[in-house]
């Protein structure tokens, strides 16, 4: 059972990658990071059991703390990026569509 | 995997996030290669630390790359001869896994072995890390030190208080649109700050220490000074005194062996600070984790603050020559230094 | 008892992964910005928070227990504020949401590469 | 057959490579400084590796565990993340004040800039 979760999450996380690689605006690419962040944190948790360690859980805890973190810090600065770059942004995107 | 991807990025601001998930991708890695400590290192900086510092580099210095002038063939070939020629070394290595190699025949089965007896920390890399080759640690807290430094001379401005009625729309501004998130961040920040410390004191028995207590520690001050304003953060936290922190850590750790040296031992040498060398182990081992995680939160907070503050006044800048305010703004703040 | 605690687990862990994988099927078909979050913010939160029960069915006890707990009570209060700061940044910065226009025939459409 | 036991050290070598690639291919400087976090990676990965151990546990003594993987590389490789981030900060801090002082943080149009002034003097 635990082996089937992990494939699982490996699976998701591999969609969360390719979202983020193929993303067309930033905030798809902030949302597959989130996402493949809460993903990691279950898949250390079912590592460290599957391992007969519990003691993992404290990086999964980390986890979930730093990436709660770093969505923000992304959040916050790519306020101002977006505002002066928004043009740029724009043509970027055209190009990654094509 | 994602490296390919983020050669191929330009915007630089999806690298930063390829980069983020690169940096949770390879410390999963380190989970599954047994390596605890370092995954919570990793966990830590590679995802959170390192990912803000380069977006707050990137919002000083724009985002789009320009395109590439010169046709990459000849750095391709002198990748492939030099991967070619690595990979043609790793030929003789031993094996994934094995258990002879000669990696393990030096000194690690001593420290395997021998540590409980001899600094009795369950953690074994705590020991190592802390006792064994405790003169390694200082150098490199030296230099995390040296580079808190650096950071601080490169970026560093001149004080001056910033008092201008821009500042203070745009902060009313920013409470509105993160109501929630500053509730949310208010609840979370002394569970944030009360794991750290959790992590500083547990690092003996499970994964944790010092330098994944220091980091965890600066980001939750990160967050706080990320959404409730630079100029509140630093009134909470001086700068002068994160300075001295930083200062303090270091010395604490160095003399820490000075007083071992005294008490007739090495340097670092912890078993002369107390009557049983067992409970000197233990207390050198906490004093210098406490030195370590001082060291590593003030220098990140001082890190992270100079950027922000560089940012911050740059943007501010860029604003004043806009309203082209200049004058008025620097007699009014003037105004405010005479006071 | 045992086995109603394995039963319940393994349940559990099903239900979760069968969340976090329509998650991520979401996040790769649907059209546009909005509906992926919405996709991911609703399945990721609760994929989550069942994984984590099937895990503390697992092994009940002390330490490990409160831990699960406490990383159950952050993914709880974290996703769902990460998706709303999210939704909001993106909207403030004009990011329209694709409007089906033609019928309610929501999902048809193929969907961006 | 043999060869397959080796692949931990061909991950390495393709990331350190792709890494390397960065480097020396990319002319922005921020882009040079994540090319470099690369690689560095890449060495950890590469100690870390090495200081595995099959069916080991990890590096914290417990009951019951007969085997653990090797704690010096865990132990360099943590303390080398850290100094690793600071100095990469410190890399960032001078990107910003090349910034500043030339307006631009590509290679080409700094070198550029630099034959202008020498030109002049």
């Amino acid at each position: 059972m635990l082996t089937a979760a992990t494939i699982a999450i490996l699976v998701v996380m591999l969609l969360a990658i390719i979202r983020c690689v193929v993303g067309p605006t930033l905030y798809d690419r902030i949302l597959a990071f989130n996402m493949f962040g809460t993903k990691t944190v279950l898949l250390i948790s079912i590592l460290g059991f599957l391992m007969g360690r519990p003691e993992f859980l404290d990086i999964a805890l980390v986890y979930a703390l730093i990436n709660f973190i770093s969505v923000i810090g992304v959040l916050r600065f790519s306020d101002s990026v977006e505002f002066k770059h928004s043009h740029q942004d724009q043509t970027s995107t055209k190009e990654g569509k094509q | 995997m994602i490296a390919i991807a983020i050669v191929r990025t330009k915007d630089l601001l999806a690298v930063v996030m390829l980069t983020g998930i690169y940096g949770l991708l390879s410390a999963s890695f380190f989970v599954v290669l047994d390596a605890v400590d370092v995954a919570f290192t990793e966990a830590a900086v590679g995802a959170g630390i390192s990912g803000l510092l380069m977006l707050a580099a990137i919002t000083m210095t724009g985002r789009a790359e320009a395109p590439k002038r010169h046709k990459p063939l000849l750095a391709l070939l002198v990748v492939f001869v030099t991967g070619g020629m690595l990979i043609y070394g790793t030929l003789d290595m031993p094996y994934f896994g094995s258990f002879d190699a000669p990696i393990h025949q030096h000194v690690a089965p001593r420290y395997i072995n021998d540590s409980m007896q001899e600094v009795g920390v369950p953690n074994i890399v705590t020991s190592v890390l802390a006792s064994y080759r405790a003169f390694d640690t200082l150098g490199e807290v030296a230099v995390i030190f040296t580079a808190g430094i650096g950071v601080l001379s490169l970026l560093s401005l001149p004080r001056r208080r910033r008092s201008s009625q821009l500042d203070e729309s745009s902060k009313d501004q920013m409470h509105e649109q993160h109501m929630v998130l500053r509730i949310i961040s208010k609840i979370l920040i002394p569970f944030i700050l009360l794991f750290a410390l959790y992590v500083q004191f547990h690092g003996d028995f499970g994964p944790g220490g010092g330098f994944q207590a220091g980091v965890i520690f600066a980001a939750a001050i990160i967050l706080y000074a990320m959404l409730f304003g630079l100029e509140t953060a630093r009134r909470v936290f001086n700068q002068s005194i994160i300075q001295l922190i930083a200062a303090i850590g270091l010395l604490l750790y160095a003399s820490v062996g000075v007083v071992s040296l005294f008490n007739g031992g090495n340097f670092l040498d912890y078993n002369v600070l107390a009557q049983d060398p067992i409970a000197g182990q233990h207390l050198g081992i906490l004093l210098i984790e406490l030195g370590v995680g001082c060291t590593v939160t003030a220098v990140m907070i001082i890190i992270f603050f100079n950027f922000a503050g560089r940012r911050e006044a740059q943007q501010h800048s860029t604003k004043q020559n806009s309203h082209e305010l200049n004058s008025t703004d620097q007699s009014c703040t003037e105004l405010k230094e005479a006071e | 008892m045992n086995l109603l605690l394995e039963i319940g687990s393994g349940l559990c862990l099903l239900l979760g992964c069968f969340l976090c994988l329509s998650g991520g099927i979401g996040i790769l078909r649907f059209p546009d910005f909005f509906t992926r979050m919405h996709a991911v913010g609703v399945t990721d939160t609760l994929g989550a928070g069942m994984i984590l029960i099937g895990l503390m069915l697992q092994n009940p006890e002390g330490l490990v227990l409160l831990k699960l707990m406490m990383i159950l009570l952050f993914t709880l209060f974290i996703n769902p504020t990460a998706s709303h700061a999210l939704a909001k940044a993106a909207l403030r910065n004009n990011l329209q949401p694709v409007l089906d226009k033609s019928s309610n025939k929501g999902g048809n459409k193929p969907s961006k590469p | 057959m043999m060869l397959l036991g080796l692949y931990n050290y061909w991950i390495v070598v393709m990331l350190m490579m792709i890494g390397f690639y960065i480097v020396i291919a990319h002319g922005n400087l921020i882009k040079k400084l994540v090319g470099l976090t690369i690689f560095q990676t890449s060495v950890f990965i590469f100690y870390i590796s090495m200081g595995n151990v099959d069916s080991g546990s990890a590096p914290i003594l417990a009951e019951g565990v007969a085997r653990y993987s090797n704690p010096l590389p865990h132990v360099l490789i943590l303390t080398a993340i850290v100094v690793g981030i600071a100095t990469t900060a410190l890399g960032l801090a001078l990107v910003v004040r090349i910034k500043e002082s030339y307006g631009s943080i590509e290679e080409h149009e700094i070198q550029i800039q630099d034959q202008l002034t020498e030109d002049k003097t």
